[in-house]
């Protein structure tokens, strides 16, 4: 199927049809911005750059049980993952960090977890007509009509929605919805140019990446990492907030008889990371921690997968607390090279 | 070996048989365990130098180096230390109790690519749990090796592990072992002294030889300076990491050393790989 | 406050042989950032500023900074800290030295009298930032907006920082250095928030915070920039006992944040610090206020305005009130 | 709330007055709610206010804390210290907006059987009539 156009006055329709899913959209919260689930008939917001936290939490939620059990016994009971998820009005950049994320998931052993979910949700991304201002995903491979990691893609012209069918999830979405679309002429083709562009244009930081992951690790001593983490106040926001981070923790959670194990978010920006149990820590300062924090999105990752681990949506430059920002980080490793 | 659908669900197995190895505060067990399923038994295979998280349900897991050779037979052999919440559940044990066991994880010493050569194991402490796989493997194919060097010591003679196969292999002609201890102690009739300067002590020629050490941080960065100094390569020297683990098979994201997983990629490294690795000695 | 005068002084400050390094604020990267700076040297003052957008307490870099062991037959670097301090960030330096986190002589205070500083992400509503970093500046009776050539006006209610309309100490409790003139005191505001929850019953206060504390990602942040939170091995990393569950949850959330505020009993010096930092928007300076002004009221404590005061949870009063004792 | 709801009570006593008194209540005969799960510490100064969390968090509908009178401590100052510091915890349970019926401290000396029975008697009581507590409680592991 072709690119399609949905006149917003029919989201209500559109949305209802879908009802058979899961549907997972950006509210607002405050001032912020989150996923949550609806009911049905909501609008999607749009007058937001993107949620704080990634939608990173729909397939790799926050803590999520492995299995449970009873105390003193061996059976293993797994979680029942079928419900089919809808994950609407994803920003390009999470939708290619979840591509990106699948690799490691994929690697050598499946995970079941993640790739299950994954399979479960449908994403529809929701291309950027306002960029935030530290966006910088034109520099990391994205943009902001990028469809890496989506379903289908829908664009905002204003009265209608141009909705591109990138997968085969994509055109059965589409086909079940045919009754409230339109077909695409080359004038919405055209305007979609107009509008990316435009969009492009809003795009004002920019990293020069080149040479980077093969130089970063010979920058190990080098004293920019003294400089740029001292005043690091060692919290999660960076990470936790990252839709590319994935590293998590794995604990035994116990009451009464019933127990459980799970896994939740873990960031290597805590001290708790690495330390042994002998109280041996071989990241001993945020030091260590920031710089490996960095190498691994920009080195390590793409010496295994070939892709920076980055998306450029600009959360960790937002939010971080003490303006910790990657993109003068990367300045400064581009100078030491 | 084919894993579970789901490889976060470990493993059943019992306790055949558990002795203490050290005493005191930071006392080493060791844990001979069988798994429970009989299919898995049978079909389990594991390479010297590989590891498995090992635990309970309701406490947790931890990363353990399976301390016995696949030769020895169709059980498998951990000796844990008394460390933390895991370790200390784990010490509780007794025969005939379940523990849970999944694995195998990382890569392993490569013994087929070692055929024809001499074999030198340098540990210290519970550092020599996960040599004992190497010297059980190259003493059951003692025909394909040229040579099996040990050196082993402790702080005390209370805190050597597997003391009584030791005692049996001293008195082999076949393979020669050395133990020492890092002070002199009554009724004790072997050598006193740092691991490394015993190294230095019987200076093993380099040639053909591969060398391989585990043991405490500061033993192993002395062990690989006299290695060197004896005239060893790099591709000769090779040795185990541990880092904090939480899944074992690369996606916690937890263990790496620079750019490696310990758990995929070690935990068995060449110092040629090593000595590039920033974080390896942390 | 000239900003000439606060970058001289500082330089004189970093060069002195007993300082190691000088905390101070420095523009950020874009918009309305301002970054902490650790000045090392004389040259490096020059980046040096202060402005109503420097919101962040230093203090809290007194106890966080980690160091290696020294190693053997090599001497620990005892040399001071100089700290540049706005009122509220001096009482968190007075607190410390009641607590014994640190020694007073180890830090040099350099006082910055404070006319109260902005809610950045206020700001930031009203005038969107820009990749550009802009300047503030006091104009007696409210803000200046400097952004790309254009100057904005902005009255002081218009963007005032909340915890800086209930200010008390608008300069420094203690001080080695004061730059600047003392400003006069204003009228602290009625409404701190504490009423409005205070009002509901038990079931709709109960409600509220459900619905602050499931927004909660745990990722520490208000521990990590309390300059109060000074603990070197916090409860909350502890896994044996594990006094708080690593899942995120409604319930564990909740007992993380009774944990932290009750921490923070008798130690809070509502620099607002905890809730600038959240990412969730969680409003944990009501927590804390509520509590900060029942420890004023009830017990007569005020942390962090006598540096030779007793510590509040390690001390007691025989008349302290026992009205809910049985 | 149904008729035959029994609050489950987490009574922390220090060892040298409360539980003394406790145990005088039991050898004189005297009757009182067997709601009550007692939990012998050196000193009420000794409970962690993540106690009381914690207990709530793990199934109890009210927590109890008794130590000696003021100026009877065996440690001299240990019930200073807890009246403090329970006290401003009581405040802040209740700002966020727990009950207060469920959170109870008493004096009680190794002599007062009598007391004991009296305070039992009024936590029991007021933690039924506050109800069985969900709050914050680590309620049955769902996924």
């Amino acid at each position: 199927m072709s690119a399609m156009l949905l006149n917003k006055e029919k989201w209500p329709d559109f949305i209802g049809k879908l009802a058979d899913k899961k549907l997972w959209v950006p509210q607002a919260d405050g001032d912020a911005m989150r996923f949550a689930p609806i009911a049905e008939g909501a609008a999607l917001p749009l007058e937001f750059s993107n949620t704080r936290v990634p939608p990173k939490q729909v397939v790799f939620p926050q803590t999520e049980t492995l299995y449970r059990f009873q105390l003193g016994q061996e059976e293993m009971e797994q979680p029942q993952l079928e419900e089919e998820i809808l994950l609407l009005g994803v920003r390009p950049c999470d939708a290619r960090a979840m591509e990106i994320v699948e690799k490691l998931f994929r690697w050598d052993v499946d995970d079941p977890y993640y790739l299950k979910r994954r399979a479960l949700t449908t994403v529809v991304g929701l291309a950027c007509n306002e960029p935030c201002v530290n966006c910088f995903c034109p520099s990391v491979g994205g943009g902001p009509a990028s469809t890496e990691g989506l379903d289908l893609l829908m664009i905002d012209l204003g009265e209608k929605y141009l909705l591109e069918p990138v997968t085969a999830k994509g055109v059965d979405l589409l086909a079940a919805v045919k009754e409230f679309l339109d077909e695409a002429g080359t004038d919405a083709v055209k305007q979609k140019e107009q509008v990316i562009s435009a969009s492009m244009q809003k795009i004002k930081r920019s990293v020069d990446t080149e040479g980077i992951p093969k130089g970063l690790p010979g920058l190990w001593e080098d004293s920019l990492w003294q400089r740029v983490s001292a005043s690091c106040l060692g919290c999660g926001t960076c990470t936790y907030l990252c839709p590319t981070c994935h590293c998590f923790d794995i604990q035994d959670e116990t009451e009464g008889f019933e127990a459980r194990r799970c896994r939740m978010w873990d960031s290597c920006m805590f001290k708790e990371y690495t330390l042994h149990t002998s109280g041996h820590n071989t990241r001993p300062t945020r030091r260590e921690r920031t710089r490996n924090r960095i190498n691994h999105k920009y080195s390590y990752y793409v010496d295994k997968f070939d892709v920076i681990a980055c998306v450029g949506c600009g959360r960790c430059i937002n939010l971080c607390p003490v303006n910790i920002d990657i993109i003068e980080v990367l300045r400064q490793v581009k100078e030491a090279l | 070996m084919k894993h579970n659908d789901n490889p976060y669900i470990p493993y059943t197995a019992t306790v055949a048989e558990t002795w203490l190895e050290t005493g005191g505060e930071r006392s080493i067990k060791t844990f001979k365990v069988v798994l429970d399923d009989e299919e898995l038994r049978e079909n389990w295979t594991h390479s010297p130098g590989q590891c498995a998280m090992i635990g309970l349900l309701g406490v947790g897991e931890s990363m353990i180096s399976i301390s016995c050779s696949p030769t020895e037979g169709k059980f498998l052999r951990f000796s844990v230390m008394l460390m933390g919440k895991v370790t200390q559940a784990l010490h509780q044990l007794e025969t005939g109790d379940k523990m849970m066991v999944r694995g195998p994880y990382g890569n392993s010493f490569p013994v087929d690519a070692w055929r024809g050569k001499k074999i030198l194991t340098i540990g210290g402490g519970i550092g020599q749990a996960p040599l004992r796989p190497i010297v059980e493997y190259v003493k059951a194919n003692r025909d394909h090796y040229a040579g099996l060097t040990m050196i082993y010591g402790a702080r005390t003679s209370g805190d050597l592990c597997f003391k009584g196969e030791f005692e049996t292999m001293i008195k082999r002609d076949d393979l020669s072992c050395h133990l020492t201890i890092d002070v002199e102690e009554e009724g004790w009739d072997h050598n006193v002294g740092f691991v490394p300067s015993m190294l230095m002590d019987l200076s093993p020629s380099p040639e053909n030889t591969i060398a391989i050490t585990c043991g405490p941080p500061i033993m192993i960065r002395f062990v690989l300076e006299n290695l060197k100094k004896l005239g060893f390569a790099d591709e000769q020297i090779y040795t185990t990491l541990e880092n904090r683990m939480k899944c074992g098979f690369g996606k916690c994201g937890r263990c790496n050393a620079g750019g490696m997983y310990v758990c995929k990629d070690g935990p068995v490294f060449s110092y040629a790989v090593l000595k590039d690795i920033p974080e390896a000695f942390a | 406050m000239e900003m000439d005068q606060l970058r001289k002084t500082a330089a004189e400050i970093v060069s002195r042989d007993d300082v190691k390094y000088l905390i101070g604020w420095k523009q950020g990267t874009f918009g309305y950032r301002i970054a902490p700076s650790f000045v090392e040297d004389a040259s490096g003052a020059a980046e040096l500023l202060f402005s109503p957008l420097c919101t962040a307490n230093l203090a809290t870099y007194l106890r966080l900074v980690e160091t290696l062991p020294v190693p053997r037959g090599q001497e620990a670097d005892t040399r001071k800290v100089a700290l540049m301090v706005k009122g509220c960030d001096s009482r968190a330096v007075a607190q410390l030295v009641v607590e014994k986190g640190i020694s007073r002589d180890q830090v040099v205070v350099i006082g910055c009298p404070c006319p109260g500083v902005v809610d950045v992400a206020l700001l930031a509503r009203k005038y969107p930032e820009t990749e550009i970093p802009a300047e503030l500046k006091w104009n007696g009776s409210g803000f200046t907006l400097v952004r790309s050539g254009e100057e904005i006006k902005l009255a002081r209610e218009e963007v005032l920082a909340e915890k800086c309309r209930l200010c008390r100490y608008p300069n420094p409790v203690i001080s080695d250095i004061m730059l600047g003139e003392q400003v006069i005191p204003w009228e602290p505001s009625a409404d701190s928030g504490v009423a409005e929850v205070e009002k509901k019953d038990y079931a709709g206060r109960w409600a509220y915070w459900e619905d602050q504390f499931s927004k909660c990602v745990r990722c520490y942040s208000c521990r990590n920039v309390c300059p109060l939170c000074y603990c070197q091995d916090c409860i909350l990393d502890r896994l044996n006992p594990t006094w708080v569950n690593r899942a995120v949850n409604f319930s564990e959330n909740t007992a993380f944040h009774i944990a932290r505020a009750f921490h923070l009993v008798g130690r809070c010096i509502e620099c607002g610090e905890c809730e600038r930092v959240c990412p969730a928007n969680i409003p944990l300076g009501r927590l804390n206020r509520k509590l900060a002004r029942e420890v004023r009221d009830k017990y007569g404590f005020e942390p962090g305005a006598d540096p030779e005061a007793e510590p509040f949870q390690a001390s007691y009063k025989p008349d302290d009130p026992e009205d809910f004792i049985l | 709330m149904s008729d035959n709801y029994e609050p489950n009570i987490v009574a922390f006593l220090c060892n040298w007055c409360s539980y003394a008194g406790a145990d005088l209540a039991g050898t004189s005969r005297m009757q009182y709610p067997a709601n009550i799960q007692i939990i012998r510490v050196m000193c009420s100064g000794r409970v962690n206010p993540l106690f009381v969390m914690n207990a709530l968090q793990q199934g109890a509908d009210g927590v109890l804390i008794s130590g000696c009178h003021i100026g009877d401590c065996h440690y001299m100052e240990g019930n200073f210290y807890a009246r403090r510091r329970l006290g401003m915890l009581k405040e802040l349970m209740e700002f966020i907006g727990v009950d207060s019926r469920r959170f109870h401290m008493s004096w009680v000396s190794a002599s007062e059987g009598h007391k004991w029975k009296e305070v039992v008697e009024k936590t029991v009581e007021d933690a039924r009539e506050a109800g069985p507590y969900e709050g914050f409680r680590r309620r049955r592991i769902d996924w």
